[in-house]
């Protein structure tokens, strides 16, 4: 039986990085933030509030040992940083109780609503975060405090493992798959289903139907976006809105969400990923603060 | 002691079987939905014992249900095909919604067991609903009648409602104290305390709950921080290990609206001379099921009292996947709870949930009631 | 060149204008600001005919708009995301998720804005019916009230006659309640003659509704279940309209016109099949790929009994159009003797009614009468996501067929909701069947 | 004579030749982005195995979910009939076949003539018990073959309690963070597959003998769990497994 040749298409670069013009050692508090997500690991570092270092991996089979690797790895861009310099850290995604370095855990939800407000400003009101497995949809006050939140349920699929699967079949690189989506004559119908299962065999009736590649992309990524406006209406979308998770990464669909809902989310330089990380660390200062 | 409640809960089969062995001269009736008219089958000598589902996977009911039939009737029948109630001599069920009619009609395709169905009126608001009711009532006593060959007199109807109405007026108490600050007992515990009630012979139940009333629960506390309080509501929930869950993620549940709960105890008989129209009467005047609250919505101000009684600071609304009922109520909930500040978190169960993603969904409401202390 | 010859019906186009006229006088009524009585329309639907209003169904409404998302999607999906993105859940009842799209949209598919009623009136035929308007309401702010329904049961429960009494008076009262409602929420007067007429009406087109479907017995048989749509509509719009009646009576005359000259609806009929509950609206193409390989489905449980009224008759073991009061000789003259042969009416012969609450062993009765009967090779059961009221029993109906050897062929779908229909998957199904069933196409 | 058989499956075409009754030539191979490709291939192996040219073959019938996109066949017949012919003739006893492929099950009630008397097929939801462990593989990080290895390791019952493919997922995510032994968590996956197909399979009453075709019935932790869930003590796997339907179709064109 010929072996499938194995080309990773779905697979992303993992990132690490530091600001070198910040000196960490003039620092007051170090604080930690570990995301474990179900496909990606995120950390980061801040030094008195600030976004220090950072970095994003594949999560792997065992979550203690993700969420080790990839701090590791966001102190081996520092400027000799070495764990125990964190004072406190907090941990979060599905691995959150399983960081065997942290002090706390609050879920991704809080996390990821602070985080935004971080990366974002003060006027962030409504976060849709759209993780490997998850997608929530979240509104949120001035300080970054959850008001209330949604979490997809059965057929509310349309997930960044979703969009893995997708490209991995369609062999396209998954960075590719928001700018391929939009070399298209013309919008074709969004697919049928967007749920992981049968994401699959939607496409291969597409092509069956003649679609290109790049057709097939546009009808997933539409569908997708769809799925994702229907849950983002449910809770009243009020600007500032922003987009979190590394389907924020996919014009395909941000951009036909924007269309939907008439709105422009708001853009910001820091690694879309990292707004949980980000929350957790900012947590982390808090409550190393009120620790002392 | 409390943890009886648990004992029969878990091991119900062993206990009615036993319980049957020690009294030759009653018959068992198992129902599955709570509106069943237990007064009279205790004046008939008949236990009605209540259904659940075993919350196990299962793969026998797929050739009688549809996918889109709720988890509850899909667990409640693999149970009655797997033989796990085959000491009831008799099944019987209210009419309240067509999934359990569908467990009901499958049990009687397949195990062939004898049967009772009581065409329950649905909307109960109605004055209309009181004489058709008790009408009802009448012949589904005239039915039982002739089951065990023997008259149901006036005496044993008034010592059926005794015995019904003592339980409903215990559990109320119990209930009552859950309003402390520290509640003496958890939502877990109350919850293994309605559906022991339900499962098993009352009057054993009724002893159980005196005692923990009288001797236990003055003085103590479910646990050391109760956390934040919460309200339960939905469906029929059985889900222990959920509750569990929720209870060690940082809260008290301190009430709920459930038909495996509060509603199904709430309220007693009314007295009257009729008896059938008094029985009749309360099943009317209970906290309805959804499926019985039309063309007003009663539930709303009844819930919105609830929370506010007991000083709720949130609700999980939960129902069975599928249940229509429970969904065409679900946005008047919410919106009824919201109008009265107490924030919700909505879930939908299956047979068996997945803790682990619900775990997530509940830390992070508790997380918006509760996380001022993070700004 | 077919089997059988085969013609189109004359009152084809009779039809099509009686259904639009029953749209067109709502929209009038709406941009006049005329009465509209909104409610399910598998329902008591004479009942608030002794006003003039004009009469919106949710059913046929929502029927409709999965129609129209044949030509454009919007009208489908569209509805159904908005009654989600308001948080009303995926799996309800999809006529109810359309309705409730299309209220908070304000589109009517017919043109124009979302005709609010002056008030919504329900019968509790089935669990989910008597909640439907209560959400309704909810939105639109006007009155709401609903009759409940508790059907007599089948015929194999030997039901007692007290029970039945006390049904049909539980039923009566509570008729004669909604009416002084009616009166009380609109200001106006009930007009007991029009209301009567209504009920003589409604009794009178359904059951020869009945007696057209009687006459699809015959081999060919003269209607297949895409014409029956076409046709039972008008029972289930305005079956209380003396326009309805004289419809049936020229329907039923051209019916046995067809019968006695052979002329089929189909001419390659070779292969009988019945139907089980409502079709997927959006694709009923699926009917027409069975014709490919001579099969045909000629009716259903649901398309003869939802406009149909049917008693049983004990010593033939049948069941046969049931008789309207002029054919049983009663003459109806006041408002309670009409709310009293209503009720007996809607409780003892509306049987599709009666199945959406006891679907075991009475239905399995039925369903075997019209195998017998309309002799019938072969069941299609559409496992219907979007109509929990019909898909109640339709696990044992498969069993209960696959017992006796009867083919029977199970699709999941959704009547209104285009996004739980598989049209390949479909295809695949039907073409498998057919092959265990030894059909294979017909050549052209 | 000279007949062939083709399953072009969701996943995979295999191609099965048949010279006087007895099978001559097979071919496997993956179908990926369009099935072409994989239907010449496989053809190829066959053809080379048999050492004939494929105009030697008399006549071709195919069958299989992603038919439509070959050409070259003489005949179609659906995946059910060519279970039912293919297993009555491997073994005239088998009243029950049930075939586990990537996107559909298919459980199939064969009568004493090899005829088929009754069939289910998933529906929607309950379906792709291939393509759902193929998702919970990826989730494991496991390939798909290590995970029915890793199963069989585990006597454990973990159920795993969401229904939906999407919950499951996330459910199997939340195990592994909790550090559940891989061998729990993969017997569990096929557990609760095995319950899916057991309840798709009772809807044709299951009868003794049982036949497991398919080729996610190559998987030997599926195997495992589902004799169990539906209580059989003998279960027969006819070699060659996932070439069961091409065979099917092979004895069709020679009929």
């Amino acid at each position: 039986m010929a072996e499938e040749e194995k080309k990773e298409f779905w697979r992303w670069t993992e990132t690490n990085w530091a600001n070198k013009d910040i000196d960490w050692r003039k620092g007051k508090t170090i604080t930690g933030g570990v995301d474990v997500g179900s496909v990606s690991s995120q950390a980061v570092i801040m030094v008195d509030g600030q976004l220090y270092a950072s970095a994003n991996t594949r999560t792997g089979y065992n979550s203690p040992q993700s969420a080790v690797n990839v701090m590791n790895w966001a102190l081996e861009a520092t400027d000799g940083m070495k764990l125990e310099d964190i004072k406190f850290t907090v941990g979060t995604g599905y691995g959150r109780v399983k960081v065997p370095f942290s002090n706390k855990a609050i879920t991704e939800i809080a996390c990821h609503a602070r985080g935004a407000n971080y990366m974002y400003g003060p006027s962030v009101r409504t976060v849709m975060d759209m993780g490997g497995q998850d997608l929530k949809a979240i509104r949120t006050d001035d300080k970054g405090k959850v008001l209330n939140f949604l979490m997809n349920e059965k057929c509310a699929a349309g997930t960044g493992r979703g969009m893995e699967v997708i490209a991995d079949l369609l062999q396209v690189p998954i960075v590719e798959v928001g700018e391929r989506s939009f070399d298209v004559d013309k919008e074709p119908p969004p697919v049928s289903t967007t749920c992981v299962l049968f994401a699959k065999a939607e496409m291969l009736g597409l092509l069956k139907k003649g679609y290109s590649v790049n057709q097939a992309l546009a009808a997933y990524c539409s569908a997708m976006s769809y799925r994702v406006f229907t849950m983002i209406r449910e809770v009243d979308v009020v600007e500032d809105f922003v987009i979190t998770g590394g389907i924020a990464k996919n014009r395909g669909i941000v951009e036909r969400l924007e269309g939907h809902l008439g709105l422009k989310s708001l853009k910001t330089e820091v690694d879309y990923q990292l707004a949980g990380a980000i929350g957790a660390a900012l947590f982390g200062r808090v409550l190393y603060e009120k620790q002392k | 002691m409390i943890e009886d409640f648990k004992k029969i809960y878990e091991n119900r089969h062993n206990y009615m079987k036993a319980w049957k062995a020690k009294n030759p001269d009653w018959k068992v009736l198992g129902y599955m939905c709570s509106y069943m008219p237990e007064e009279i089958l205790y004046a008939a000598k008949v236990l009605p014992i209540r259904w659940l589902g075993g919350h196990e996977p299962q793969n026998v009911t797929e050739p009688h249900i549809m996918g889109m039939f709720c988890p509850f009737c899909r667990d409640v029948l693999a149970q009655g095909l797997l033989g796990k109630y085959d000491y009831c001599d008799a099944i019987g069920i209210t009419h309240t919604c067509k999934h359990i009619n569908q467990a009901y009609e499958s049990m009687i395709l397949h195990r062939g067991v004898d049967h009772f169905f009581i065409p329950t009126p649905s909307k109960m608001q109605d004055k209309q609903a009181l004489p058709y009711y008790a009408g009802i009532l009448k012949i589904f006593k005239e039915q039982l009648e002739n089951w065990t060959g023997k008259k149901i007199t006036e005496d044993d109807l008034k010592r059926g409602i005794a015995i019904v109405d003592e339980n409903r007026r215990l559990m109320r108490q119990v209930y009552e104290t859950r309003k402390a600050d520290n509640p003496p007992i958890s939502g877990l515990d109350s919850m293994y305390m309605v559906t022991a009630s339900q499962m098993y012979d009352k009057q054993e139940v009724n002893k159980i709950i005196a005692d923990v009333i009288k001797n236990e629960l003055p003085g103590r506390k479910a646990k050391n921080d109760p956390g934040i309080r919460l309200m339960i509501l939905g469906s029929e929930d059985d889900d222990t290990a959920f509750i569990n869950m929720v209870e060690n993620c940082g809260s008290s549940l301190v009430i709920d609206d459930h038909c495996t709960g509060s509603r199904y105890f709430w309220n007693t008989t009314e007295p009257g001379n009729d008896l059938m129209s008094v029985i009749a009467d309360r099943y009317l005047k209970r906290p309805p099921c959804p499926i019985k609250d039309m063309p007003n919505r009663t539930r709303i101000p009844h819930i919105q009292g609830l929370a506010k009684e007991w000083n709720v600071a949130g609700a999980i609304v939960i129902q069975q996947k599928f249940c229509d009922p429970h969904e065409l109520d679900k946005v008047a909930i919410v919106n009824g709870l919201k109008a009265v500040d107490v924030p919700t978190l909505y879930l939908e169960f299956d047979v068996t949930v997945p803790i682990g993603p619900f775990r997530i969904r509940v830390e992070a409401f508790l997380e918006t009631l509760g996380s001022e202390d993070l700004f | 060149m077919g089997i059988y010859k085969t013609e189109p019906l004359k009152c084809w186009g009779k039809a099509k204008e009686l259904r639009l006229g029953v749209y067109e006088g709502i929209k009038k009524a709406r941009d006049n600001g005329t009465m509209i009585v909104a409610g399910g329309t598998e329902s008591a639907i004479a009942l608030p005919a002794g006003f003039d209003m004009d009469f919106l169904g949710g059913e046929p409404y929502g029927a409709s708009c999965a129609f129209a998302g044949i030509q454009d999607p919007s009208w489908n999906r569209g509805l159904m995301e908005a009654s989600e993105a308001a948080s009303y859940p995926r799996d309800m009842c999809a006529y109810m998720r359309i309705g409730i799209g299309s209220l908070l949209s304000d589109k009517f598919v017919f043109g124009g804005k979302y005709p609010v009623p002056t008030f919504n009136l329900q019968t509790h035929i089935c669990d989910t019916h008597g909640k439907w308007y209560q959400i309704m309401s909810d939105i639109e702010g006007v009155p709401y009230n609903c009759v409940d329904y508790v059907p007599y049961e089948w015929e194999t429960e030997n039901e007692s006659e007290e029970s039945k009494r006390l049904k049909r008076v539980y039923m009566k009262d509570q008729m004669l309640d909604v009416i002084d409602w009616m009166e009380k929420v609109s200001g106006k007067k009930f007009d007991d003659e029009k209301f009567i007429n209504a009920v003589n009406w409604e009794c009178e087109s359904t059951s020869l509704w009945a007696q057209c479907c009687m006459v699809n017995q015959a081999i060919p048989a003269v209607m297949d279940e895409k014409m029956m749509y076409s046709l039972y509509i008008i029972a289930v719009l305005m079956r209380q309209q003396k326009a309805a009646v004289e419809f049936y009576k020229v329907l039923l005359d051209e019916l046995k016109d067809r019968a006695a000259r052979g002329i089929a609806a189909f001419e390659n009929e070779k292969f009988r099949m019945i139907h089980d509950s409502q079709p997927p609206w959006h694709n009923l193409q699926i009917f027409r790929y069975l014709e490919q390989f001579g099969a045909v489905s000629i009716g259903a449980h649901y398309s003869f009994s939802l406009s149909g009224g049917w008693a049983y008759d004990k010593e033939q073991d049948k069941y046969l159009p049931a008789k309207a009061p002029k054919e049983a000789g009663v003459t109806l003259k006041t408002r309670e003797e009409a709310c009293d042969w209503y009720s007996e009416w809607l409780l003892a012969y509306q049987t599709l009614l009666r199945s959406l609450r006891y679907s075991g062993r009475g239905k399995h009765k039925r369903i075997q009468d019209i195998i017998d009967n309309w002799k019938i090779d072969g069941m299609m059961i559409h496992l219907n996501r979007g109509c929990e009221g019909t898909a109640v029993g339709q696990m044992e109906l498969r069993r209960y067929l696959a017992d006796r050897g009867i083919p029977a062929l199970t699709y999941e779908g959704n009547l209104a909701d285009v996004r739980e229909f598989d049209l390949e998957r479909t295809i695949d199904k039907i073409d498998t069947f057919m092959e265990t069933v030894g059909l294979t196409k017909i050549a052209k | 004579m000279i007949t062939a058989g083709a399953d072009v499956g969701s996943k995979t075409v295999k191609v099965v030749i048949l010279k006087d009754g007895k099978i001559a030539g097979k071919g496997i191979a993956i179908a990926g982005l369009e099935a072409e490709g994989a239907w010449e291939n496989a053809w190829a192996d066959a053809l080379k195995e048999a050492g004939i040219s494929r105009n030697d073959i008399n006549k071709t019938v195919a069958t299989g979910a992603r038919l439509k996109e070959v050409k070259g066949f003489d005949e179609e017949m659906s995946m059910v009939t060519a279970d039912a012919m293919a297993m009555h003739k491997l073994n005239p006893e088998i009243k029950t076949v049930l075939d586990v492929g990537a996107e559909e099950g298919r459980a199939i009630k064969v009568d004493k003539d090899g005829k088929v008397s009754d069939f289910a097929v998933n529906e929607k939801c309950a379906a792709g018990a291939g393509a759902f462990m193929e998702a919970m593989s990826r989730a494991m990080q496991v390939s798909i073959e290590q995970f029915g290895e890793e199963a069989l390791k585990s006597t454990a019952n973990l159920p795993i309690n969401a229904q939906c493919a999407v919950f499951a997922e996330s459910e199997v995510v939340s195990l592994v963070h909790e550090e559940t032994p891989r061998p729990d968590i993969c017997k569990a996956v096929c557990d609760g597959v095995s319950d899916r197909l057991a309840s798709m399979a009772r809807r044709v009453v299951v009868e003794p003998k049982v036949a497991f075709v398919g080729g996610a019935a190559k998987g030997m932790g599926l195997r495992r769990s589902l004799k169990e869930a539906l209580e059989l003590t003998e279960v027969y796997f006819p070699d060659d497994i996932e070439f069961v339907a091409a065979y099917g179709c092979a004895l069709k064109a020679a009929e």
